[in-house]
């Protein structure tokens, strides 16, 4: 408990706040002293995340993205919320591959690399009123 | 920003700055497609050389230009993965098989 | 007003976290290509006011701090608060080499530095309620 | 931590990391003050060759050494102040004055 450090972001929905958010959990976890390879993991997830909360959620339109993160010993979680038009079918959604925005060139593969990338990811949503993303990792330890 | 471009005859080289993030990868929608057009581009090749990180909007903005050069018979180019975690991505997304890429 | 980008941080008051403070604002306010100079000077009084609220607010005690940042065209407005000790008489804590806190190694500076490095620095405290510091920087442009 | 305290004889080499905070202030004034009773050293020399950021807490832990080594008729040094940033901090807290500064 004594160990347990947190901070939440609250910031504008925009593309230029993507390298913002990746670089401000970097930052916050580094007294971890993760490898390069477990920053960019973390970094690729939160990656994936704030971009869906702008393209998805907001559709590139205005509005809030919340993110949380809190480490206790070597164990992180990142929550990663959006106020935004939310997702009628999570399983589908969470499909590799599987994109409702093509046509805007998206891969369909952020949810992949958010399971490929963290230990555990789990997603809630509310048609209408938003999403919420709860990803963990174990680093170093 | 930070990143370039240099058209050479019908090739257009895309310098990728260090981030392929959405942010950028949709400036580079734009100004490539911009310029795929106006200069009748046959071949793009993605530099990598400053590249440490990518994303899933990274994929998507190499397939994509893929996608649209198809149609002219044109193609595309990955050029130096220096960074193993591009080359990481890369492997993931299957772009091995869908691009030419010169590693180094 | 169409180009105002902003963040709300709220984070542990832990030494640990004064390098996550200085980075999250450097990586926020870096679409706006700011110099090396700049940026390590919003970096400095960043950190400064920062260490002033786990130090002097909560007496290096726990508590939580809150940062703001807001970028308007060039301009850039970074609010950080404390709801520690509070400070008595303001007009002496601004004053260079004033510390109350000799035996912890301050050199008084800290506000100095603030002053040196941003274009303008308010203080609002009230004692027993906490401190909020709100600093202006024109960057580039 | 990435920085290394280094005892010859009397003397203590402090590795100053990247950044020089009040994190990092407090974590050499313990071990620096430590290190100086035990070994009964008589010159501390700050080693600035890493680092580029610095704030008013490196003052502090700068002029600390002075002051408890003033005592025992030690002394203080910075070397290797590389970057131009810290040389800014340096000469506006006057420690030019204060200790023997090598800036390269
Ligand atoms: N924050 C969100 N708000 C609304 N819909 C979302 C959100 N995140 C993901 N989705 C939905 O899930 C789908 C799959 O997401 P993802 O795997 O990240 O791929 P992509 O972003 O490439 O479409 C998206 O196309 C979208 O329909
Ligand atoms: N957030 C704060 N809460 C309470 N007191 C503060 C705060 N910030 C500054 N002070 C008071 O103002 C004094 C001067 O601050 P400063 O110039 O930063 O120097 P230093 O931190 O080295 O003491 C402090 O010693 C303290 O008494």
């Amino acid at each position: 408990m004594e160990n347990k450090n947190e901070m939440q972001i609250v910031f504008d929905a925009r593309s230029e706040n993507e390298g913002f958010a990746r670089m401000a959990v970097a930052a916050f976890i580094s007294p971890l002293n993760p490898t390069i390879d477990e920053l960019a993991d973390v970094k690729t997830a939160v990656s994936e995340a704030v971009t869906n909360c702008i393209i998805h959620g907001y559709q590139q339109g205005p509005g809030k993205i919340f993110m949380e993160c809190t480490v206790s010993g070597h164990s992180v979680v990142i929550g990663i919320t959006d106020e935004g038009v939310g997702i009628i079918n999570i399983e589908q959604a969470m499909e590799p591959m599987f994109t409702t925005k093509p046509e805007l060139e998206r891969s369909g593969m952020g949810f992949a690399f958010m399971e490929a990338f963290m230990d555990d990811v789990q997603v809630f949503s509310s048609p209408g009123k938003g999403t919420r993303v709860v990803m963990k990792r174990q680093i170093g330890g | 920003m930070d990143f370039q471009y240099e058209v050479k005859g019908r090739n257009l080289t895309i310098y990728v700055p260090g981030e392929l993030d959405h942010h950028v990868a949709s400036q580079i929608q734009e100004q490539a497609d911009l310029m795929i057009s106006t200069y009748r581009i046959q071949t793009v090749i993605f530099d990598f050389a400053q590249t440490e990180f990518m994303d899933s909007s990274g994929i998507g903005v190499i397939l994509g230009r893929c996608r649209n050069l198809g149609f002219s018979g044109g193609k595309v180019k990955a050029v130096h993965l220096k960074s193993e975690r591009v080359r990481k991505i890369f492997s993931m997304a299957g772009l091995y098989k869908l691009v030419s890429v010169e590693e180094d």
